[in-house]
């Protein structure tokens, strides 16, 4: 099944990583490959490792071992601050918005910070409440205040505004309901489709193995499965273990 | 600067002088160095040295260096207690010196009477007396022969103060104090005195001072004596209130014929500040007294510490040191009845002028009286002593 | 999945090193005063003074560490000190009551308080609870302060019969030997108060309540779902922590001999506290009391030798104490004698 | 027939948001029950209800026929009820003995020491836990958190244990050995309710099924019944799958 | 009793809460940005008393130029701090915070006693100090009343500053979320140094005027230390708006006791804390 290629130009190229959280080691050596406008899908289990391997890849974590690069440069040893500079944008898990600024001041500092995304902020803002036509209708009000669905589309948005061409996912449907987390993953399409990169961390299986160009299956820190959105989601181990069918 | 330069000092000191040998008469003073009371405490230490360094440039005490151990009470009555249990037990020092805080007088007087070395106090006013139910430091231990009280007792204090405010030819006065053991009763004492001296006390009012956790907004206490329209202003308060004090009664237009303070001292830079003008204040000692003596003593003082001696405690810790040399020198021994003998019978030198020791209502050996206290008044940038009139360097005005 | 777990050593049957350590502890301080006789004569008055404050400190450190066992860091320290302090002064005055029943019954003032305090603030946590407490005290001390001059003595305070008078003790002794009498009454008075806080610390330690204690501080809601009562156990070590400081301020205002306001409600009470446990090595028995002899050796060594501006030095040691052994000075020498221990099982 | 938890018209506001909506369910002695649902169906929210974590807004909660709805977490942990949590949540400064301890001592009133050791060994020997008994908790892998979740929440001797996703990130062959110690428990007299992720561990293991969306009771069956529910599998999978 | 009185007290007290708020939203930036429970906030107010002192006596600097100076020396007293070691406790528990902050705070205070002496100081040769508009019997004090401009204009301009400028934002992004802040690029420790130097900064203009208002003395910083923490907590940690308001209510309610009770001055602590004692635990109740 391992029939996904290391491409010349990777967006992501994951090699052998190896990172955990104190004396817990989560992930056994990861191999990724991420190509430029390709959307990748991560499922397991919860626990599989699967958050850490993206809070790893943007600098949350400092791996323990490996390497991992984006567009051709190594982001090891990196901090976060650092690696969203390189174009990789993270929504990660439970947002992680500031509750107590409004919307609008969460996306812009998304950008404030990166002078390149700074330059791009207004025509970013615009594709951002374009995607999300309900975010700029709440444009005011406190992050704190917001819904699960909406908390979700801001993340996205912060992210965005960084002006990544890799975005990481995670668990964007969390919480939401079945409209909105369509009109979510409609939304990562879109973003797909506009040539951003997309690795996307998701228990809703079925759906992230449809907008999947590829996927890997990761259990107690190892990938153990690869393979293209349609081949896993016919995959009999996949069936059974994730999809409850 | 020259304090930092003295504890450089005291650091390639330190050794030397634990290797001294400790022959000779040892004095030992106990005083507030650090902490909230800090600023007396150093005065009395600036003091204190002086007189060392005068009285061994002299020839010492019975013909040896005279040598002072100073320990530091923090102003906290258990430290106080084992600073002097030190001194009585470790460096055997027979004669004590310095003092501050009733807090920690009172802590002393147990161990006061059990050690029995002659105490000669500069601190602790509190006398007690017209307290119902609180004994101060002249009720407990004013009677033993071996307490020897520099300062004046609270109702000195009250009655220099009523003597000028009385001589004025204020009819009303309003009272504002402090609220803790030293306004307290002082200002319960000076209500009393004054009322006896025919004048009508319009309001006495209570305030936090800024040295006991107040945060120097004094507004309140002003307005509502300045809502009196009384003749005179008397307040009793800490150093670190002055500047606050008269700058918000100027600013809140109270203009009384009189202002008059009775704080501990006086902060060294406030006569150059306009709100200073004719503010009249109660003081044990000023740099421009004109007696021989303060002149002598201003000069030298200067000399030694960079600075003038504005806190009169220098100059009763400088009397406090002198005598117990004179004292000594002339019993021709430590021997302790001789000492008392000769402080009881002897005359002293001060800045302010020679002294002895009188009983005063309860103590038997009491240092200073009223007649310590000076009035002065700020004109014009100078302390000018308005009272009592022999002493007077300039007339009394009015700050209507 | 158990390989890669390190099982330490399995526990030895448990040796009551602590049982062992207060009675070592009670049987140094038997000694202590006249050991201090026989070596420094005159001195061991003066020598008994200093390890008394610190016996003071000790009593104040450990009894906050049990309090805060529990989560809750109080501010109020002083307040048990001066409730304890001037409760026992004015049964002395008004009602002539015993010292040695109005002591303990400052203890039980303070408790009252306490209680009172801690149901009031039973829902804050962290810095609201610090901030609830500290509020507390500064008004209980304002209260006392505005009590009619006629019972509490108001601004000037009140005089507190000493415990010991010479005269009572003195005999044809020297004056240094009455001195030395009385500061030994007091070591004693003060060494059984702290026997009795450790006693009192040692059972919360070997009971259940230490588990209990530690699982409140550690997360509330799960303690409860876990069936401990966080309510009841908190005003518990309310009781524990302020009745042995309430006597504490009880003795110590007949040594001081008098109550003020300021004095016997000081903020710096209550913040050495809280400093000293932090220093010696928080929620333990030994921590608070190695923190107290500690720092009142750094205190009294560096006034000793630098006669001005020691506290700097006093003010350095605590800041390199956090920095060098942010777990106190009993957990770097236990986390050393560990490592020691570890290298050895290794060989 | 003795219902052992009766959960009647449950609702709980957070500021306007209904997170759980007039939940009501029964829970008969010695049955395995199994609440599932979408991601912030309430069903958490509903076990922190249950155990006290959290005041109703409006509801009743009975354990064994005595209303506890006002009662504190301790008290309802008396009363019969045992909780182990989602996010697992250890006193890391405690080793699992002395975790586990917590609740043998406390969890139910008037035990001795002795008594609460030897229930506390029982607990870790039943959890798997044994041999690493004085370890402390801040050393343990996610999986034996786990099992200490739940050996803590059993030393309480529950009469109902409430089990929030436990099994969630075990690999196949532990998560046998879970449902493996869920029977177990069950066996020794406890009845339990769970919420589950993992929908072959709730078919193997439950009795009845409890479908929450939205903070209400979607439906309430045996596994095969909810899972042919067409309400159950458009929360589950979306509008469509089953289109 | 008096209008005048009354009316005398509301204006004081509206006065005395410029100082208040400035003194605790400087507090405020340390324990809400940061998550410093800074025992020292109150040495770095009697460092910027000293040093106003110090570049009065030396230089003949006004105080109000010596803001100037003194400002930007307390914000590189504030980095200096940080960097040797705030910076190395951000992780450790909250008490070990609190002993170092207290440790450096007892340094800075022994310093000064060493370098200043325990005398209280005065900033003697300025005009300013006693004047007082008065306005139908009340009077309006010119130094309060500037400090309460300044203090008001500084505590707005924060306020502006945090939540206009992208600086401001990334104070209130790493104060909100750690995780979220390092994901938009900000490097968190940076934005610490500069949010604990700036409460330094801030401190340090409270000095100035108290240096012009009281006498600088080693221990003037303890009574402001200990309001500032109480309406910092009262107010909500992060809350600038309720810091102001925190300020105006206590300081209000003080001059009005003060005022109206005879020696009320004496109550003004009591006054303080119990206020803030009564809404601490009302609000842990009511919030259940």
């Amino acid at each position: 099944m391992t029939s996904v290629q290391a491409r010349a130009t990777g967006a992501l190229e994951v090699r052998g990583l190896e990172a955990g959280y104190g004396k817990i080691q989560v992930l056994w050596g990861i191999d990724l490959d991420v190509a430029e406008g390709e959307f990748v899908a991560i499922i397991g289990a919860n626990g599989a490792g699967k958050t850490t391997l993206l809070r790893t890849l943007s600098g949350l974590i400092a791996p323990r071992g490996g390497s991992v690069s984006a567009f051709g440069r190594p982001l090891r040893g990196l901090s976060a601050a650092r690696v969203v500079r390189s174009g990789v944008g993270h929504v990660p898990e439970g947002r992680q918005l500031f509750p107590l600024m409004s919307v609008r001041e969460n996306l812009d500092a998304g950008a404030d910070y990166l002078p390149a995304a700074r330059a791009r902020a207004g025509r970013n803002r615009a594709f951002v409440y374009e995607l999300f036509p309900r975010l700029l209708e709440r444009e005011r009000q406190l992050a704190g205040t917001l819904s699960g669905g909406e908390r979700q589309m801001v993340a996205i948005g912060r992210a965005l505004m960084s002006d990544p061409r890799l975005l990481l996912v995670d668990e964007p449907s969390l919480g939401l309901a079945p409209a909105l987390s369509a009109s979510v993953f409609a939304a990562l399409e879109q973003i797909n489709a506009d040539g951003v990169s997309v690795v996307l961390v998701e228990q809703n299986v079925h759906q992230s193995l449809k907008l999947a160009d590829h996927a890997v299956v990761l259990e107690t820190g190892e990938v153990v499965l690869r393979g293209t959105g349609s081949e896993l989601l016919s995959h009999p181990r996949v069936r059974e273990a994730y999809l409850s069918l | 600067m020259i304090k930092t330069a003295r504890f450089l000092t005291s650091l390639a000191l330190a050794g030397l002088l634990g290797l001294a040998s400790a022959q000779g008469v040892s004095i030992g003073i106990l005083s507030p160095l650090t902490g909230g009371s800090a600023g007396t405490g150093q005065a009395q230490r600036a003091g204190f040295e002086l007189a060392l360094a005068e009285i061994n440039a002299a020839g010492g005490v019975l013909g040896e260096p005279l040598r002072i151990i100073i320990e530091d009470t923090q102003a906290n009555p258990a430290v106080g207690l084992a600073a002097f249990e030190k001194l009585m037990t470790e460096d055997d020092v027979e004669f004590i010196a310095g003092g501050f805080s009733s807090g920690v007088t009172l802590a002393l007087v147990e161990s006061f009477r059990t050690f029995q070395p002659i105490v000669m106090w500069i601190g602790g006013a509190v006398s007690g007396i017209g307290i119902d139910g609180f004994d101060g430091i002249e009720e407990l231990i004013g009677e033993e022969d071996w307490f020897f009280h520099i300062h004046p007792w609270d109702y000195h204090n009250v009655g220099a103060a009523t003597a000028f405010a009385a001589q004025t030819g204020s009819e009303t006065v309003a009272l504002l104090h402090e609220d803790s053991a030293f306004g307290g009763p002082g200002s319960a004492g000076a209500q009393a005195l004054l009322e006896e001296a025919g004048m009508t006390v319009t309001l006495r009012e209570a305030f936090t001072s800024t040295l006991l956790g107040g945060t120097g907004d004094f507004r309140a206490a002003i307005s509502k004596a300045a809502a009196t329209n009384a003749d005179m202003l008397y307040w009793i308060g800490y150093d670190s209130d002055v500047v606050p004090l008269s700058g918000q009664i100027r600013e809140l237009n109270f203009r009384p014929q009189h202002i008059f303070g009775a704080p501990p001292g006086w902060p060294t830079e406030f006569a150059a500040a306009p709100e200073a003008q004719c503010v009249t204040g109660l003081i044990g000692f000023m740099p421009n007294l004109t007696n021989p003596e303060a002149i002598a003593f201003t000069r030298d003082y200067r000399a030694m510490h960079g600075v003038d001696p504005d806190n009169y405690m220098a100059a009763l810790a400088y009397a406090n040191l002198w005598a117990y040399a004179d004292a000594i020198n002339a019993a021709g021994s430590t021997d302790q009845d001789a000492v008392i003998a000769e402080l009881e019978a002897g005359t002293f030198r001060s800045p302010i002028g020679d002294w002895s020791f009188e009983p005063s209502v309860i103590a038997k050996h009491q240092g200073f009286g009223e007649d310590l206290w000076l009035v002065f008044q700020y004109q014009n940038g100078v302390r000018e002593i308005v009272w009592p009139i022999e002493k007077a360097t300039a007339p009394l005005v009015s700050c209507r | 999945m158990s390989a890669s777990t390190r099982t330490r050593r399995t526990r030895p049957a448990q040796f009551p090193w602590d049982l062992v350590g207060l009675v070592l502890l009670a049987v140094a301080v038997a000694f202590a005063p006249d050991l201090l006789k026989a070596l420094f004569g005159r001195a061991s008055v003066s020598y008994l003074s200093i390890a008394t404050n610190a016996l003071s400190l000790s009593i104040l450190a450990l009894s906050w560490d049990v309090l805060a066992r529990t989560g809750q860091l109080s501010l109020a320290h002083a307040a048990f000190y001066g409730a304890g302090a001037y409760t026992t002064a004015l049964l002395a005055r008004h009602a002539d009551v015993p010292l040695w029943i109005g002591i303990p019954l400052g203890g039980l003032a303070a408790v009252v308080f306490a209680l009172l305090l801690g149901a009031a603030t039973l829902r804050l946590r962290g810095i609201y609870f610090a901030i609830a407490t500290l509020s507390a005290a500064e008004v209980l001390k304002a209260v006392v302060h505005h009590l009619p001059t006629g019972i509490a003595g108001g601004n000037a305070g009140m005089n507190v019969p000493t415990l010991f008078r010479p005269e009572f003790i003195a005999g044809q002794m020297e004056r240094w030997e009455v001195a030395f009498l009385r500061n030994e009454a007091y070591f004693y008075v003060y060494a059984t108060l702290l026997c009795m806080t450790v006693l009192a610390s040692i059972l919360v330690q070997r009971s259940r309540l230490k588990h209990a204690f530690t699982a409140i501080r550690t997360n509330e809601e799960v303690a409860g779902v876990m069936g401990v009562r966080p309510a009841r156990l908190k005003l518990l070590a309310f009781v524990l922590s302020s009745v042995f400081v309430g006597m504490l301020g009880g003795v110590e205002a007949h040594r001081v001999g008098s109550v003020l306001p300021e004095q016997s409600f000081s903020v710096s009470t209550t913040v050495l506290a809280l400093v000293t446990p932090i220093f010696g090595g928080l929620y333990t028995t030994l921590g608070p009391i190695v923190g107290a002899l500690g720092l009142s050796s750094v205190q009294e060594g560096l006034r000793r030798v630098f006669s001005d501006g020691y506290l700097i030095g006093y003010g350095v040691v605590l800041v390199l104490s956090i920095l060098f052994m942010p777990r106190g000075v009993v957990g770097l020498v236990g986390g050393l004698l560990r490592r020691r221990g570890k290298r050895e099982a290794g060989r | 027939m003795s219902d052992i938890l009766r959960v009647t018209g449950l609702v709980k506001h957070f500021g306007g948001l209904a997170a759980v909506d007039g939940v009501s369910f029964a829970v008969e002695a010695n049955q395995i029950f199994a609440i599932i649902g979408p991601n912030g169906a309430g069903k958490t929210t509903t076990l922190d209800l249950v155990s006290g974590l959290l005041t109703p807004t409006a509801g009743r909660i009975e354990v064994l026929g005595s209303d506890v709805s006002a009662a504190t977490p301790a008290q309802r942990c008396h009363a019969g009820l045992g909780r182990a949590f989602q996010v697992v949540q250890p006193f890391p400064e405690m080793t699992l003995r002395e975790n586990v301890l917590v609740g043998a001592l406390f969890g139910t009133p008037g035990r001795t020491r002795a008594d609460a050791e030897r229930r506390a060994d029982a607990a870790l020997e039943l959890s798997g836990l044994a041999a690493l008994a004085d370890v402390d908790a801040e050393d343990l892998t996610l999986m034996q958190e786990k099992r200490l979740e739940i050996a803590r929440a059993l030393a309480t001797e529950p009469s109902v244990l409430l089990l929030d996703e436990v099994m969630a990130g075990l690999r196949p062959a532990e998560a046998r050995d879970a449902v493996a110690l869920v029977k177990r428990v069950r066996d020794s007299g406890v009845t339990i309710v769970f919420i589950e992720h993992v929908m072959p561990v709730v078919r193997d293991l439950a009795d009845r099924v409890l479908v929450m969306d939205h903070g209400k009771v979607v439906v309430e069956g045996s596994y095969a019944e909810v899972t042919q529910d067409a309400r159950v599998i458009e929360a589950y999978l979306g509008k469509e799958e089953v289109a | 009793m008096d209008t005048t009185l009354l009316v005398q007290a509301l204006v004081s007290g509206v006065l005395a809460a410029g100082l208040y708020a400035l003194v605790s939203v400087g507090l405020a930036l340390a324990i809400g940005v940061i998550g410093i429970v800074n025992f020292a906030h109150g040495e770095f107010f009697m460092v910027g008393a000293f040093l106003a002192y110090q570049l009065f006596v030396t230089f003949g600097i006004d105080p109000v130029w010596s803001l100037f100076i003194v400002a930007p020396a307390l914000f590189a007293l504030g980095a200096i701090i940080y960097t040797s070691t705030i910076r190395f406790v951000l992780k450790a528990p909250e008490l070990n915070q609190m002993l170092l902050t207290f440790g450096i705070g007892i340094i800075l205070q022994n310093l000064a006693l060493l370098i200043w002496g325990g005398d209280p100081r005065t900033i003697a040769g300025i005009t300013y100090r006693g004047i007082g508009y008065q306005i139908g019997g009340v009077s309006i004090g010119l130094v309060p009343l500037a400090s309460f401009v300044v203090s008001l204009v500084l505590v707005l301009g924060l306020y502006w500053m945090l939540a206009r400028t992208p600086l401001g934002r990334a104070m209130r992004a790493v104060a909100q979320n750690r995780t979220g802040a390092a994901l938009v690029g900000l490097e968190v420790n940076r934005v610490y140094l500069v949010a604990f130097a700036l409460s330094a900064l801030l401190a340090g203009i409270g000095g100035v005027m108290i240096a012009v208002i009281q006498s600088p003395t080693p221990v003037v910083g303890f009574a402001f230390t200990l309001k500032a923490f109480a309406i910092v907590v009262v107010a909500g940690l992060g809350n600038i708006r309720g810091i102001l308001f925190a300020a105006l209510f206590v300081a209000v309610a003080e001059s009005l006791v003060a005022t109206l009770v005879p020696n009320g001055d004496t109550l003004r602590n009591a006054v303080f804390f119990a206020i803030i004692f009564a809404v601490l635990i009302r609000r842990s109740w009511r919030t259940a």
